[in-house]
């Protein structure tokens, strides 16, 4: 199995095109199998715990203009990979304009988080300090706002996220558009370097994307998923997850 | 302009592993090697000019190569190898065809008829043979057998072509010299109708 | 003038085999141990090899060798080297050549070569390299520079070199413009007469700068030759149109002595200029075949044709003409910038010189530069120069015509060449010329003014055009050598060096021979085609010269054999040489028929006597190449040899007129040609059909510049889009009308013996001049300034679309 | 630069039965190649641009000849060679706007081979993909034939999705204005797909034409007969009248009751990388005379939304003008 896809053209030079689409087969399996194995190993193996009430006090864990900034994102990126998929896996769409146009809607979705979480956000409280790293290792300690694991999920997201829009601001510069036509390609090597980039960049985010999904639905996190559609917690699930002296909610 | 100045390795090579293996069976396939099962027999009896010829064809031959370099027949000429000039036109089952671009095997069931095999058994020239002569129809001969095989499909299911009809039927044959009115003077002639 | 044979047809000898495909042409050939060939061609349009890696392809069962460019004799730009290495100078350029035991194992050898190439920049329209800063195609510069006359115009022989040249921004943007760009540098420069003062005299003043653009001669029967060795000989079975004029630099080409080299090559499937002389390849077949010591045919493909198979230049061009206010044409300003392609040569001189024997103007300057491109190498196609410009020129005439309220036929007949015409620079004279009455004889034919009377608008969405179009070539030379010989058996062996590319002219200018012998066809045997054959040095065979030079060689060669009979039936029945007459295939006595011999006895006595009438002793004035003939055949009958050294002054001319009526689809920018009509002037006929060939084939290679054929590249990577023959988009059978009419004048030039010159290239300059300015006339006289003219450009025209015309873009639109 | 013009070698297959074919193809999946008339296909091997390693030649399935009247309409086997088309009294008499069509592809000796098939199933034509250039059609990432310089005369109009180039087919778009059933077989079952929907463009699929997938055969064309008899139109212009593909062709169906346009279909070849359906005109005819004055008044609609590169505006007037011809009836 190759890794990257290369081409020998009518020059004799060797091309990159781009990462190997068996790739994605790969990461897909590997996915599955991984969760899979910690599905059963939860279900099987790890200590039950009684699984806080979600009645009682409410406690404001995202705005309402957060949720919304992440219930696009997560449309964008589900289409974008859809859409970039679509052709790798012989689906008959007409993907490319859809494709690029999540991908808009994603760029200024981020771009306006970025903002907002810098300026107006309790930026710290995703900061991920070596004292984290403590966090998945010792039950006793509790984490603030965000665990361990969805600090790590967030940053891991982050740099995905903005490499495949990096990359793909390039490749969009290379088709036409409504406000340009492509210019004629000085280097194919360089846009190969691209499409490779964006390429594996998207591997990982269809990985990462697919184990967020997972936690997200699993039953002692849905209360996360619940309060990114709500809003809050309870308190309950608060006290039970979350230090409260690291997490002071207004 | 887009000069590009870097030094850039060129390898004329092998494309995907998949291609190397195709091209690496290349010549000892003769031997029989390397053919996947159920594949065609390359020991062929072809039927050219009436004889049935016994001729090692390998899968991908063409029929051309087949009468030119296995058949000695250098009747057939290759002007461009690609379907483009006529020049190799032969009658399968009294069908024009370009024998460049038509596999030997393809064929192997059909009655191949070329420029050699036009003559009487007695020796006498094809009308259309003499007919080009009378006209002095060729210029450089480059193509004249492809032009002859074509007027010979023509005129074997409509014996008096109009001239049109006879430069529609003849249209798959290039002449670089340009002597298609001498061509059609010869069809014309070989079907009676010019004297 | 009563002939025996002259203006009668007859059947050639190679006819036949022909028709029932046993001529055989180069790659016909097969050999006991022969080896394939197949070239590696560059897939970079500059640049150099920097190394060559062939261990995985020699190590293949079946490939026995390869060959590089350090198998050859070093070359410097801008000679076209057989196989590139320092200088890669167009993509398809051959870098090396594989032999194996097959074509098949060639192929897959070729694509186990690995070849390490560093670029350099790349032009592909000469004046992106004439601007300052402007990429060049070789390292060293963009221009030829053809130091003193030892490179004679369209080749790259010693005596050239790359140099430099450059125009401002100004210049050039003033030259796209339509604009004489003032102050800019040329390279070649001709005037006769005061040019300025008789442009001051013209009523009707016209300026258009014009385009042409190349394209390839696509001979259906590609360059392939196959070459053996055998007791220190070389056999070569090769393509060229002439079978002796090169044999010197062949042999030196393949390294042998000229003694030792046996050129075959009875067929030639098409030249049409691109075989005159032995071509870079063959160098490649005959050494590489020596390496091997082994049989070696080197097929070259239909690409590979494209890349190394020559092509017509193309000009980028402005003209300034004035009328005086009769119609003459007072004074012609051109300057013209060809494009040489990689390493050949331009022809910007010959296009000058076609207007100014076809329009006779009063003063003319020319000046011109030959650009080198990074485009496949050029060379002489069919009237090189003159056809490209008889195209452009005749719609910018008509438009000056149209100016001056003269008929478009008229125009042509005010300044046409008549037998006092001058020509170019010089202003030389010319042989004879029946060019006036060859006009009349068009309008005649084709019914000018009745067609001129008929209303252009055809339908709603059909128009009419017509159009006259003016060829001209030099057709003819001088100081070849004919021989013949008389066998004991009466048979009179002709022998020529002309080559066949299938004129019959090779056939048809010994008859000038057995004319001056007054002997039957049938008696004769052709000898040709074959080193073995015993072959005179006769004429480059470029169309129109054969038949002028070779009737005169093949009359003096007549003579002499006539010289000797009569010496010799005067030294047996007494008298003097001039009291003997021939006739019936005898030498008698004139006054006494009864003495005398049959060419056959004559033959036999010849033989007896020996020195000079069997061969022993020849002509000092004879070409090594016939010497060696006549030494190889003493002994074997009368054998007659001599140069031709008549007299000849002047140019010898052949014109061609052409009238074209067009029915122009306005809707879809195509057009069908309803009316050709061409007549030569081209002396007395020698031979009907192979005239009316000439003609014909003219006309359609002028339809096809016309209308079809060019170079298209991409100038971002130098790749040409048009390497197959359904790109390069040569006419068809339905491209041409169904009938088509020629004729000639039939009037004797007095410096032939049978008053015939050639035709070949004017046949095609007067089609395509007439079609264009058809096109022209259908859309009211607009003028596309450029060849060809294809549907699209029409429909953008009519669209008024202002698209892709304009801007003297050659090859990349 | 490739100038081969040997055929490499391969392994070739002569199946006898649909089943068969589709089992090899299905074997070899992208390493396979189904070779009807062979004439586009050679040219890609000799040239190196394609590289299969086997042919699977279908000239031996009795099943896929023939020309048979069904109870809608009539059949063509796809191996029906397009010579065929032009000489049987089925499609000359009910469906000349085929036999037409077909009559007008590249030149004789290449009709008597060529199928049916074969000419809808042809890849694209485009100079720098026929060279093998890395484009996006061939797997790559860029088109050279769409950039600021590039040679782009005989390229696309409209549609061109990173792709520009054309469909080269002539009867293509005839199938699609007749309404055509594609018969696509896959070895166990068979689907049929409108000719319409049959072509696919770079947008769904840049490195297909077609929607067959490996081990898909295209067994046969249904025509039904809806159109039979119905008032036809083809021309197309080439520069050559031979062995040239179509700068822009225009296929079109009628029904014209008392000389007025009842339902119609057209569609044009060579403007965009499928048969384009003109739908805007067809619309606009529905009800009208079929004359020039409606001809004059529709034909502009044709080039609506098209995207001309640098060499081929051309094209659009040529559109406009062969969609006025179709619609007023005649040249």
């Amino acid at each position: 199995m190759e890794i990257i896809r290369y081409r020998r053209d009518v020059w004799g030079e060797e091309v990159i095109l781009g990462v190997s689409w068996d790739l994605l087969w790969v990461v897909a399996v590997t996915a599955l199998i991984l969760l899979a194995a910690h599905a059963i190993f939860m279900a099987v193996l790890a200590k039950k715990k009684a699984k806080p009430s979600s009645e009682g006090p409410r406690i404001k864990r995202h705005d309402a203009i957060d949720r919304a900034f992440h219930w696009i994102m997560a449309g964008s990126v589900l289409v974008l990979i859809l859409t970039g998929i679509a052709p790798i896996v012989g689906l008959r769409i007409s993907w490319l304009n859809i494709h690029w146009i999540a991908g808009l809607v994603l760029t200024f979705v981020v771009i306006f988080h970025i903002i907002r979480a810098i300026f107006w956000q309790d930026f710290k409280a995703m900061l991920l300090g070596p004292s984290d790293f403590k966090e998945p290792f010792d039950e006793k300690i509790k984490p603030g706002k965000y665990s361990f694991e969805q600090k790590g999920m967030h940053w891991a997201m982050t740099v995905l996220v903005i490499a495949v829009i990096a990359t793909g601001i390039i490749l969009f510069l290379h088709i036409n558009t409504p406000w340009w036509n492509r210019p004629a390609v000085e280097n194919e090597a360089t846009l190969g370097i691209f499409f490779l980039l964006h390429g594996t960049a998207t591997l990982g985010l269809i990985a990462f994307t697919a184990i967020h999904i997972y936690f997200a639905v699993r039953p002692e996190k849905i209360f996360y998923t619940r309060s990114m559609v709500t809003g809050w917690i309870s308190e309950a699930e608060m006290k039970e997850n979350h230090d409260t002296n690291k997490w002071k909610p207004e | 302009m887009n000069p590009k100045l870097t030094r850039r390795r060129f390898i004329k090579g092998v494309i995907a592993s998949g291609a190397a293996a195709a091209s690496t069976s290349l010549w000892y396939s003769v031997s029989g090697q390397n053919r996947p099962a159920g594949s065609v027999e390359r020991l062929l009896s072809i039927n050219v000019n009436g004889q049935v010829r016994r001729v090692d064809v390998s899968p991908q031959e063409t029929l051309a190569h087949t009468l030119r370099y296995k058949l000695g027949l250098t009747g057939t000429k290759l002007g461009c190898n690609r379907g483009e000039c006529g020049s190799c036109t032969v009658l399968a089952d009294d069908v024009n065809i370009y024998a460049c671009s038509t596999l030997t095997h393809e064929v192997k069931n059909k009655a191949v008829l070329t420029v050699e095999g036009l003559r009487a058994a007695d020796g006498t020239l094809h009308p259309v043979q003499a007919a080009f002569i009378e006209e002095l129809s060729p210029q450089c001969g480059f193509c004249t057998s492809g032009q002859i095989m074509s007027a010979v499909a023509l005129l074997n299911t409509n014996p008096r072509p109009t001239r049109e009809e006879a430069r529609q039927a003849l249209s798959g044959n290039l002449c670089r010299c340009g002597a298609y009115d001498h061509y059609l003077n010869g069809v014309m002639r070989a079907s009676g109708q010019l004297s | 003038m009563t002939f025996m044979h002259i203006g009668k047809d007859f059947t050639p000898p190679d006819v036949e085999g022909k028709v029932t495909g046993t001529a055989r042409y180069a790659e016909d050939f097969r050999r006991d141990g022969m080896v394939f060939a197949r070239l590696l061609t560059s897939p970079i349009p500059s640049g150099r090899v920097v190394s060559i890696d062939a261990s995985e392809a020699l190590a293949m069962p079946g490939v026995v060798g390869i060959f590089t460019a350090d198998d050859l004799p070093p070359s410097a730009p801008p000679a076209n080297p057989a196989l590139a290495k320092d200088f890669i100078t167009y993509v398809g350029q051959p870098i090396l050549a594989v032999a194996a035991e097959s074509e098949e194992i060639a192929e897959a050898a070729i694509e186990r070569i690995a070849i390490e190439f560093e670029r350099r920049p790349f032009v592909v329209d000469p004046l992106d390299t004439l601007v300052e800063g402007g990429p060049d195609p070789y390292p060293m510069g963009n221009t030829l520079i053809r130091e003193g006359a030892a490179a004679a115009a369209g080749t790259t022989a010693s005596g050239t070199a790359v140099g430099s040249i450059k125009w401002t921004r100004d210049q050039i943007a003033s030259f796209r413009a339509g604009r004489f760009p003032t102050g800019a540098p040329w390279g070649e420069e001709w005037a006769y007469g005061d040019v300025d003062a008789n442009f001051a005299q013209c009523t009707t003043v016209i300026e258009e700068p014009f385009v042409t653009i190349g394209l390839p001669h696509h001979s259906l029967e590609s360059r392939t030759g196959m070459a053996y060795w055998e007791n220190g000989k070389c056999y070569f079975h090769g393509s060229l149109q002439s079978q002796t004029v090169g044999h010197a630099q062949l042999a030196r080409m393949v390294d042998v002595d000229p003694a030792n080299l046996v050129f075959i090559n009875e067929n030639t499937g098409g030249g049409f200029g691109s075989k005159i002389f032995p071509y870079p390849m063959m160098a490649v077949t005959g050494r590489f075949a020596k390496a091997l010591n082994r049989p070696l045919q080197l097929r070259i493909t239909r690409a590979d044709e494209f890349y190394i198979g020559s092509a017509r230049s193309g000009m980028q061009g402005w003209i300034k003409v004035g009328l005086r206010d009769n119609g003459r044409v007072g004074a012609v300003d051109i300057a013209i910038i060809g494009d040489a392609g990689s390493g050949g040569g331009a022809s910007g001189s010959s296009a000058a010189e076609h207007v100014s024997i076809m329009y006779q103007p009063e003063a003319m300057r020319y000046r011109g530069m030959s650009l080198y491109t990074n485009t496949t190498p050029r060379g002489a196609q069919r009237g090189p120069g003159q056809n490209e410009m008889a195209a452009v020129l005749s719609p910018i005439m008509d438009k000056a015509g149209r100016q001056a309220g003269l008929d478009l036929v008229e125009l042509r007949r005010i300044n046409a060449p008549g037998p006092d015409a001058l020509i170019g620079p010089r202003q030389g004279t010319i042989s004879s010329s029946y060019y006036p009455q060859a006009i009349d004889q068009a309008a005649e034919l084709f019914g000018w003014e009745a067609k001129k009377a008929l209303p252009r608008q055809i339908s709603a969405t059909k128009v009419r055009g017509i159009g006259v179009g003016e060829g001209y070539h030099s057709a003819g030379a001088s100081g070849y050598d004919g021989l013949l010989r008389i066998a004991p058996d009466g048979k009179i062996h002709l022998h020529t060096g002309v080559g066949n590319l299938g004129t019959y002219s090779y056939a048809a200018v010994l008859r000038a021979a057995a004319e001056t012998l007054q002997c039957s066809w049938e008696n004769c045997v052709i000898e040709h085609g074959h080193g073995e054959n015993h072959l005179p040095h006769s004429t480059y065979q470029g169309g129109s010269n054969t038949i002028f030079t070779e009737t005169r060689s093949s009359h003096v060669a007549a003579l002499d054999a006539i010289r000797k009979m009569k010496q010799i039936a005067a030294a047996d029945f007494g008298g003097a040489v001039d009291d003997y007459s021939i006739g019936g295939e005898r030498v008698f006595l004139s006054s006494d028929n009864s003495k005398g011999y049959t060419y056959a006895e004559v033959a036999q006595k010849a033989i007896e006597l020996g020195g000079e009438y069997s061969g022993q002793v020849f002509a000092e004035d004879l070409n090594d190449t016939t010497k060696r003939s006549v030494q190889a055949m003493q002994g074997t009958g009368l054998i007659a040899a001599a140069k031709d050294t008549l007299p000849k002054t002047g140019t010898t001319p052949g014109f061609a007129v052409a009238m074209v009526e067009i029915e122009l689809d306005t809707e879809t920018g195509k057009f069908d040609i309803l009316d050709y009509t061409g007549i030569a002037e081209c002396g007395t006929i020698i031979h009907p059909k192979g005239l009316r060939q000439a003609m014909n084939g003219g006309g359609v290679w002028g339809f096809g510049m016309a209308a079809y054929e060019r170079h298209v590249y991409d100038p971002q990577n130098g790749l040409p889009a048009n390497v197959g023959l359904y790109q390069a988009k040569p006419p068809t059978y339905l491209d041409v009308p169904l009938h088509m009419k020629s004729g000639a004048t039939d009037m004797p030039d007095p410096q032939s013996p049978v008053g015939s010159r050639g035709i070949g290239e004017p046949s095609q300059g007067c089609a395509v001049a007439a079609l264009m300015s058809a096109i022209s006339d259908a859309l009211d006289g607009h003028l596309f300034n450029r060849t060809p003219v294809t549907a699209d450009m029409i429909l953008n025209h009519i669209a008024q679309n202002d698209f892709n015309t304009g801007d003297l873009k050659t090859n990349t639109f | 630069m490739s100038s081969h013009d040997v055929m490499p070698d391969m392994g070739l297959y002569q199946p006898v039965t649909v089943e068969d074919a589709a089992g090899i193809a299905r074997q070899f999946s992208t390493r396979g190649w189904l070779v009807g008339g062979g004439q586009d296909t050679y040219g890609w091997l000799k040239d190196r641009a394609k590289r299969p390693e086997v042919l699977i030649d279908l000239k031996g399935i009795e099943s896929m000849r023939g020309i048979r009247e069904t109870a809608d309409g009539i059949e063509i086997g796809a191996l029906v060679t397009l010579t065929e088309l032009t000489t049987n009294s089925l499609i000359t008499g009910r469906y000349s706007l085929l036999a037409e069509a077909a009559g007008r592809v590249a030149s004789p000796q290449i009709r008597n081979v060529g199928t049916i098939a074969g000419n809808v199933a042809q890849d694209v034509r485009c100079w720098y993909y026929r060279r093998g250039l890395n484009c996006y059609r061939a797997g790559g990432n860029l088109c050279y034939a769409d950039t600021p310089e590039g040679m782009n005369r005989e390229h696309a109009l409209f549609n061109a999705s990173r792709c520009v180039a054309v469909t080269a087919s002539d009867t293509g778009p005839a199938l699609v204005a007749l309404e055509a059933q594609m018969v696509i077989h896959n070895g166990s079952s068979e689907r049929v797909v409108s000719a319409e929907n049959f072509f696919v463009g770079p947008n769904i699929d840049i490195t297909h034409t077609t929607v067959l997938r490996p081990g898909e055969i295209l067994t046969a064309v249904r025509i039904p007969a809806k159109w039979a008899n119905a008032e036809f139109y083809f021309e197309k212009v080439a520069d050559r009248n031979v062995w040239d593909f179509a700068l822009v062709s225009i296929s079109a169906a009628m029904r014209v009751n008392n000389g007025v346009i009842e339902e119609s279909r057209l569609v044009a070849g060579a403007v965009e990388a499928t048969p384009r359906r003109l739908d805007r005109i067809e619309q606009a005819i529905r009800g009208k005379a079929r004359n020039q004055q409606t001809a004059d008044e529709v034909a502009a609609l044709a080039i609506q939304g098209a995207r001309p590169l640098n060499f081929n505006h051309f094209k659009m007037p040529l559109l406009e003008n062969l969609v006025n011809r179709a619609v007023r009836g005649h040249a």
